[in-house]
């Protein structure tokens, strides 16, 4: 159906011009649309579903007025967010203040641009997949230290400070946890990623889930999830936005869909950590047994990405908050040593006989 | 080790022993180790006579060995009739600067006599090396040691004039490495004089490299009119200096032009033997007028040296045995002299510390014996027969006669103007009734100034009745290199 | 229009010259002259991009490897010199650098 | 080398600009706009702000941004070596290994000065 | 893969190396505020690592190592050998120096100046571009650190900002034009860059066009003018210790590179850059001496004679090929080498008496702190006089056999350009005696300002009598350093 699309696209025009450059780029934005329509609509139901897992958690039912179960609630906090003013503080540099919610939502957005949804559905199936997503997310911290700057105000600036300090030191982490995904995968192309964990001697007996990267990297996927919740300035790192510290770091100035903007991308970035996440240590679109190979690979993608997320909402209504002092000790004086230390392991692993990923 | 061998170094390791000493608190001791050291010195000198081969220009008590491989320069030393007397006259000096010394330098004993003890080993070395680097360094090594006793020892002006002597001398005998480092190549690659001696090389390069070496040695005679560091430099050094200066280092130059100049540019000097000439009778008469008019004891006999010096180059550009032995021997004999006048205005300048003419007069009075010595030296400055001063002086211009008539009435008639100034300065100084006060309470000469001067009067008596040991020695050196150089180099 | 090696280098070229103005005309801001530092490091990366492209030739790019890695520290040592700078004069203006007479 | 691949990449990037520009653009049409002196002063507590915000900060935030600087280059250079493991063998490995060992000399050497303590 | 030999090569840098790692680590535990036990070990260390390029340097072989990246000649190794012992002497004069400045306060200086030492063995061994270009880096990084190590002090802060940006923009100036060069030969590799350059078939203007910056840059590197604008600054502001640092041992990697890049790799292009060499040498001889004389403060006028030195060697490298034909080649490098070794051996004669005056809260960088030395201590104001005369060329030091055999290399060919230079050389000389013996006026002429003796630990003593000794001894039988140069030169223009 899609390649019939595609083909009458196609036959609009035979000039050079339209098959060359306008239609595939006519076409990839449609691509492009298919891809953030149904992300913004996960965005908006993952605060509500925040709100009501944290409310299951405390034993509340959370938002129930707005439509039935309250399920029109993000809708409504939307059209409200539209309708308020946008203020410009006047000591502000109007310029950057408002460029720093886009370059905030911009590589939150554009990410998604290698992430396959199935064997070979993914957007751009490049082969510096990997390198590409550590690359645009690096450009978060832009976002931040924009906004913070712009705004002139004392209590953004320390929280766009403490937020790049705390980004900068996870991404390390991070990374590390890449490369060590990197050396058994041996591609940066995120569908062989997730191939590659389909194979094995635990997948070949049908239980594939015990194949996946989350158990051989055991201690990298943990830090991996937790320097996500870091990176995302999620609970219990969220000293950059503390209200009872800095009332709302960075984004104090900002209001109406400015503000709107950094929680937009707080939350796409939530479904990228975890689809991330799914991707590089639990097997992706793959079922976790062979007999379940019936139901498809996106649904399988899906419900582990949901869990994934879900995890977020759990640690965040259940830990208390950092001190800075010791977000920054566990990342630079726990988290590096740790990969450190499993990437020496893995990589020697590797040399050996018992090399598993061969 | 060779006696040149030990007629450099002797010397140079007791004035490193000296320096050894650091802070002068054993002053003492430090006179009588240099006195040992400079008669030592001398003493290793003297066999170089004794056993010299007369009647042979060949280069006597040779040693060579190798030294830097890489550019095939040698450790080449060798004396001939032209450098033996320099040998002895520089040891002879330094005994007599060691004894001038001995009670006027009270401050840094230890480096002034190891300055002057190791200027003596560096001088000895120039007048032996047949190497070229190794004259180069020794010729350049024996400015460290002067500048240093010109800027530490010497009077109000000294450091003007030590940097006026450093730069003006190196600015020469930089040029000079430029054109010692050109033959290196030109000779295929040998720093041996001698084998300099016998390349063949183009006019154009004869002339260029005549006025590379001129630079160098004209400073160091110096010739006129680049003589003007002399007077500076002579009144601000002490006695020590002036006398090794004016007795020796002037030499140097001279000695250049001989081993040097004309046998490496033969043509060259020909073809400029005509403005080196003329240079030395600017120096003879010109300077001579100028010393007529100075004030300054020091600066008379410095001009004087000039002018006496003007005699010697005159002597070596006429090409004859005459001028050239005559200048030869004019130098010893103005080593001997000037080393002596500027002894004696060291004695006067340690009582009165006034080196004015006009602070003078009627010397003679208060100090017989010292005016007897001065009046001795002033005639053996004027030329006058039986002292050193005349040989010299006679032949040069015998020789200026024999090559052209007017040349040598020109050099006659300086010996006007050499006896007009320093007889004239004596009266003023030593005539007549006593001038004034401190005058009237001048000392005469102790034992160890007695001694000083008695030596240098014996040499310059010595000399001047009889000259013959001094001629013998030269004679066939002389006669070697007129013969040389009368042969055209040119490919 | 087609890319060729000529328009890498022009581009390196100019990235070049702007660097080297920026630091000698440059009289106010230390920073930009950090920037430009960094400018000229990436001229010359274009430049080796350019030629182990078109020549097929891997070295060149393991080159800009390594001078990104020192480019980075560079910037490090020039960033903590910076600071120290402030610290003493607080200044880091370029024409305020005069104690020592060049 | 074909960059075709990139056009979705590039285009993407178009559109999350374009998703940062548009609502924003939208706020201020749709919001209304009645700026006044308190309400566009920056957030204080209250108070008057007095003095401007862009203050000295403390030398640390400084040196984590050093320190992530080498150390993000760190990962650079093992990205193409971790890809590259399954083929260089051995011999990849142990140069790698080499690598680290000077990186954690670094590491320990930071942590030893205190470049990583926080209070 | 990596062969056996691959590792001989690099013997020397390996343990250089492991020990700067060891030293680092070690330091942290130590709380002595003169870091005697690391200061031992970093001197333990580089006795070996001396004695390690040494007696590599004695076996005399070339040996490629790595695919060609690294070599290890005769050249280089005697050049590492003397790098290190500079090295040593400059940590023996700077400890208490630097002590006194508070600047042992960690381990830093120690640690620092081994990483650079490590910069200048892969520069001197680099055979590839990018070996040379990290060692070079390896090094001014360090260099950068280094002198801004006094942190509460104005003048090394800015004295390092300078540094840090001029010596940033040789870099650049140098790597875009190695990229140019690899451009057009296609290869890193600086053999391999000569055979293609050799064969002819590359485009004479974009080599060209390349060799302008790689000189450029290496002009820079050394300080020759027009690019010496750092050198006066980063040698008064830098504490003197740090000075030394970066004046004594780089030198002789700048050396090592040029000989490298230019000789090795581009020799084919000599006619080129030999012009260049020869303008940048006359404006470093006008600059440097005439500079210098108006200089008051010791560093800085040091800092112009060294930029004046550094004119002299590049006309020794200038002198290399004269029309196509490279017989004089070997006369005149390895005349540069001489001459950079001395150099060298009497910058750090000249510094250490520096060092040595300084006090805690006195810097003894004026001429006029000289005055008197010599009634004050005889010893060192004789090795500081030995120093002078020997810079500006007076024998018997060694300075005068250097300037003798760059002379000699550029009379050697026998061309008037060539002889002019020499007498042009020689009459800047000249003016440099002007101000060097003006320095030993102060110190022999003039009266003290203090009466305080001069009082140094023993270590610093012995090296620096040590030290002045050498310069003296080595201008009395220098017969035995030449050959060495020769015999390296040789070998290397041989591969």
């Amino acid at each position: 159906m899609i390649d019939s699309i595609y083909g009458f696209g196609l036959g609009l025009a035979s000039a050079g011009w339209w098959t060359g450059v306008v239609w595939p780029v006519i076409w990839t934005l449609i691509k492009i649309v298919v891809v953030v329509l149904p992300l913004m609509g996960a965005v908006a139901y993952l605060t509500l579903w925040e709100r009501k897992a944290i409310g299951f958690t405390q034993i509340r039912i959370g938002p129930n007025r707005i439509g039935p179960l309250g399920l029109l609630q993000p809708i409504a906090d939307a059209l409200k967010l539209l309708t308020k003013e946008i203020i410009a503080p006047t000591v502000a540099n109007k310029g950057l203040f408002f460029l720093g919610p886009i370059m905030t939502i911009m590589p939150a957005l554009a990410a998604w641009a290698v992430i396959p949804f199935g064997p070979d559905v993914a957007l751009a199936n490049i082969n510096a997949g990997l390198l590409f997503v550590m690359a645009i997310t690096s450009l978060e911290v832009y976002g931040v230290i924009i906004a913070g700057w712009a705004s002139n105000s004392k209590y953004a600036f320390l929280g766009a400070l403490r937020a790049s300090a705390q980004m900068v030191s996870y991404e390390i982490a991070m990374g590390f946890c890449f490369v060590v995904v990197l050396m058994v995968s041996a591609s940066l192309n995120m569908t062989d990623i997730v191939t590659g964990q389909g194979k094995g001697h635990f997948a070949s007996m049908g239980v594939g889930f015990l194949s996946w990267n989350w158990l051989s990297l055991l201690p990298i996927f943990l830090v991996y999830f937790i320097s996500g919740l870091a990176e995302t300035n999620r609970h219990p790192f969220d000293v950059v936005e503390g209200e009872s510290e800095i009332v709302a770091g960075h984004m104090i100035e900002y209001s109406g869909m400015s503000f709107a903007m950094f929680f937009l991308a707080e939350y796409a970035n939530m479904w990228l950590v975890s689809i991330l996440c799914v991707i590089m240590f639990l097997g992706g679109w793959l079922p976790p047994f062979d007999f379940l190979a019936f139901i498809p690979g996106w649904i399988w993608l899906g419900i582990k990405t949901f869990c994934v997320v879900t995890m977020f909402l759990w640690v965040r209504s259940t830990f208390p908050r950092f001190r800075y002092d010791q977000i920054m000790r566990l990342g630079w004086k726990i988290f590096i040593p740790v990969t450190l230390v499993w990437l020496v392991v893995v990589g020697a692993w590797m040399q050996t006989p018992f090399n598993i990923w061969k | 080790m060779g006696l040149l061998s030990l007629a450099i170094w002797v010397p140079i390791a007791f004035g490193a022993v000296l320096l050894a000493f650091g802070r002068d608190d054993r002053a003492p001791l430090v006179r009588w180790v240099a006195l040992i050291g400079s008669l030592v010195s001398f003493v290793v000198t003297v066999p170089l006579y004794t056993s010299f081969q007369l009647g042979t220009a060949a280069m006597q008590f040779v040693e060579k060995s190798p030294w830097i491989g890489r550019f095939n320069i040698n450790y080449h030393l060798g004396v001939d009739g032209i450098s033996l007397w320099f040998v002895l006259l520089t040891s002879f000096i330094t005994v007599i600067v060691v004894i001038s010394a001995w009670q006027v330098i009270t401050e840094r004993v230890n480096q002034y006599m190891g300055a002057f003890l190791i200027l003596s080993g560096l001088m000895i070395g120039v007048f032996s090396a047949l190497d070229g680097v190794l004259f180069y360094v020794f010729f350049e090594a024996t400015l460290i040691p002067m500048y240093l006793i010109i800027g530490i020892w010497g009077g109000p002006n000294r450091i003007y004039a030590a940097f006026k002597f450093f730069l003006y001398t190196l600015l020469g005998s930089l040029l000079l490495l430029v054109a010692l480092i050109y033959l290196y190549n030109a000779s295929g690659g040998s720093f041996d004089i001698l084998e300099w001696h016998q390349v063949k090389l183009s006019g154009h390069v004869q002339t260029l490299i005549f006025f590379a070496l001129f630079a160098a040695f004209a400073v160091k005679v110096p010739m006129w009119p680049v003589h003007t560091w002399l007077p500076d430099v002579h009144v601000e050094a002490p006695t020590g200096g002036s006398a090794v200066l004016a007795a020796i280092m002037l030499k140097l130059g001279a000695y250049g032009f001989l081993r040097f100049s004309m046998p490496i540019a033969p043509d060259a000097a020909h073809e400029w033997a005509w403005l080196m000439i003329g240079l030395s009778l600017v120096a003879v008469i010109y300077v001579g007028l100028v010393a007529l008019v100075q004030q300054d004891m020091k600066k008379l006999v410095a001009y004087s040296s000039v002018a006496h010096m003007g005699f010697v180059t005159l002597g070596f550009f006429i090409f004859n045995d005459l001028g050239v032995a005559g200048g030869l021997v004019q130098m010893i004999a103005h080593g001997f002299v000037s080393g002596a006048m500027f002894l004696c205005i060291g004695v006067l300048y340690d009582r009165m510390h006034s080196r004015q003419i006009a602070d003078y007069g009627g010397v003679v009075n208060t100090m017989p014996k010292f005016a007897a010595f001065a009046l001795l030296f002033a005639m053996a400055n004027c030329g006058l027969p039986a002292t050193a001063g005349f040989v010299g002086e006679w032949m040069v211009i015998l020789g200026a006669v024999k090559a052209n008539f007017w040349l040598g009435l020109g050099a006659a008639t300086a010996l006007i103007f050499g006896a007009a100034y320093t007889l004239w300065m004596y009266k003023r100084v030593y005539m007549g009734p006593v001038a004034n006060d401190h005058v009237k309470e001048l000392t005469d000469i102790n034992g160890r100034e007695f001694l000083m001067l008695a030596l240098l009067a014996i040499a310059v008596l010595w000399m001047g009745l009889d000259p013959k040991p001094f001629t013998d020695v030269m004679d066939a050196s002389v006669t070697e290199l007129l013969r040389h150089v009368a042969i055209s180099k040119l490919p | 229009m087609t890319l060729s090696l000529g328009h890498f280098l022009s581009l390196g070229a100019i990235l070049f010259a702007l660097s080297v103005i920026g630091i000698f005309l440059n009289r106010k801001n230390l920073i930009i002259l950090l920037m430009a530092i960094e400018l000229m490091l990436l001229a010359v990366n274009i430049n080796f991009v350019a030629f182990s492209y078109y020549l097929g030739d891997m070295h060149g790019q393991v080159f800009v490897f390594f001078i990104l890695t020192v480019a980075a520290a560079e910037s490090a040592i020039g960033l903590a010199l910076l600071v120290l700078l402030f610290r003493n004069k607080s200044t880091i203006n370029v024409d305020e650098l005069n104690e020592l007479k060049g | 080398m074909t960059l075709d691949s990139y056009l979705p990449v590039l285009l993407f990037i178009l559109v999350g600009v374009g998703v940062g520009v548009a609502p924003q653009v939208l706020g201020f049409l749709l919001g209304p706009n009645r700026p006044d002196d308190k309400k566009n002063s920056p957030y204080e507590c209250g108070f008057e702000a007095f003095e401007d915000a862009r203050m000295k900060f403390d030398v640390r935030y400084y040196l984590v941004a050093i320190l992530f600087i080498l150390f993000d280059l760190e990962i650079a250079f093992l990205f193409p070596w971790a890809i590259a493991l399954k083929e260089i063998g051995a011999v990849g490995f142990w140069a790698m290994m080499i690598f680290l060992a000077i990186l954690v000399v670094g590491f320990v050497y930071e942590w030893k000065k205190g470049a990583l303590d926080w209070e | 893969m990596i062969d056996k030999l691959s590792w001989i090569t690099v013997y020397p840098e390996i343990v250089l190396l492991v020990m700067a790692c060891i030293i680092a680590l070690v330091d942290l535990m130590g709380t002595d505020a003169r870091r005697t036990r690391t200061y031992i070990l970093t001197l333990l260390t580089l006795a070996v690592v001396a004695y390690l390029s040494g007696s590599n340097a004695v076996a005399g072989q070339t040996v490629f190592g790595f695919g060609g990246m690294v070599v290890s000649d005769p050249m280089g190794n005697w050049l590492k050998c003397f790098a290190t012992l500079a090295l040593m002497v400059t940590l023996v004069y700077g400890r208490p120096y630097a002590a006194d400045r508070d600047m042992l306060r960690g381990g830093e200086m120690f640690t620092l100046s081994m990483l650079a030492l490590l910069g200048i063995f892969v520069m001197i061994s680099g055979s590839n571009f990018l070996v040379i270009y990290l060692g070079l880096e390896l090094l001014t990084l360090s260099s950068y650190a280094l002198v801004a190590l006094r942190r509460d002090n104005v003048l090394a802060s800015e004295a390092a900002m300078k540094y840090f940006v001029l010596g940033a923009l040789a870099s650049g100036f140098l790597l875009y034009g190695l990229s140019m060069i690899y451009g057009a030969t296609g290869t890193l590799d600086v053999n391999e860059v000569f055979k293609v350059i050799a064969s002819r078939s590359v485009k004479h203007q974009v080599l060209v066009f390349g060799l302008v910056f790689v000189v450029a840059g290496l002009a820079f590197k050394v300080g020759a003018a027009p690019f010496h604008m750092w050198l006066p600054d980063v040698y008064h502001g830098a504490p003197t210790a740090i000075t030394l640092m970066i004046g004594a041992a780089p030198e002789l990697a700048a050396f090592a590179i040029i000989i490298r890049l230019l000789v090795e790799g581009l020799l084919p292009l000599a006619f080129d850059w030999q012009q260049m060499l020869i303008v940048l040498a006359v404006a470093s001889l006008l600059v440097g001496n005439l500079a210098a004389i108006a200089q008051s403060n010791l560093k800085r006028m040091l800092a112009y004679s060294t930029i004046a030195q550094m004119g002299f060697m590049l006309l020794g490298l200038a002198a290399g090929v004269v029309n196509g034909n490279t017989l004089n080649a070997q006369f005149a490098y390895s005349a540069s080498m001489f001459y950079i070794i001395t150099y060298v051996l009497t910058t750090l004669a000249s510094f250490g008496i520096i060092l040595l005056l300084a006090r805690e809260g006195f810097e003894s960088e004026e001429i006029t702190d000289l005055a008197g030395l010599n009634q004050r201590s005889p010893l060192y104001a004789a090795v500081m006089a030995i120093a002078m005369f020997s810079l500006a060329g007076i024998p018997p030091m060694v300075g005068f056999y250097a300037k003798l055999a760059v002379l000699q290399a550029l009379i050697g060919t026998g061309q008037g350009l060539y002889i002019g230079l020499a007498v042009f050389a020689v009459l800047a000389s000249l003016i440099g005696a002007f101000y060097y013996i003006r320095v030993v006026k102060v110190m022999y002429f003039d009266e003290p300002v203090t009466a305080t003796t001069v009082s140094a630990p023993g270590d610093v003593r012995a090296v620096l009598s040590l030290n002045g000794a050498l310069i003296l001894v080595l201008g009395i039988v220098p017969g035995g350093l030449m050959t060495l140069c020769a015999k390296a030169i040789v070998a290397t223009l041989a591969t």
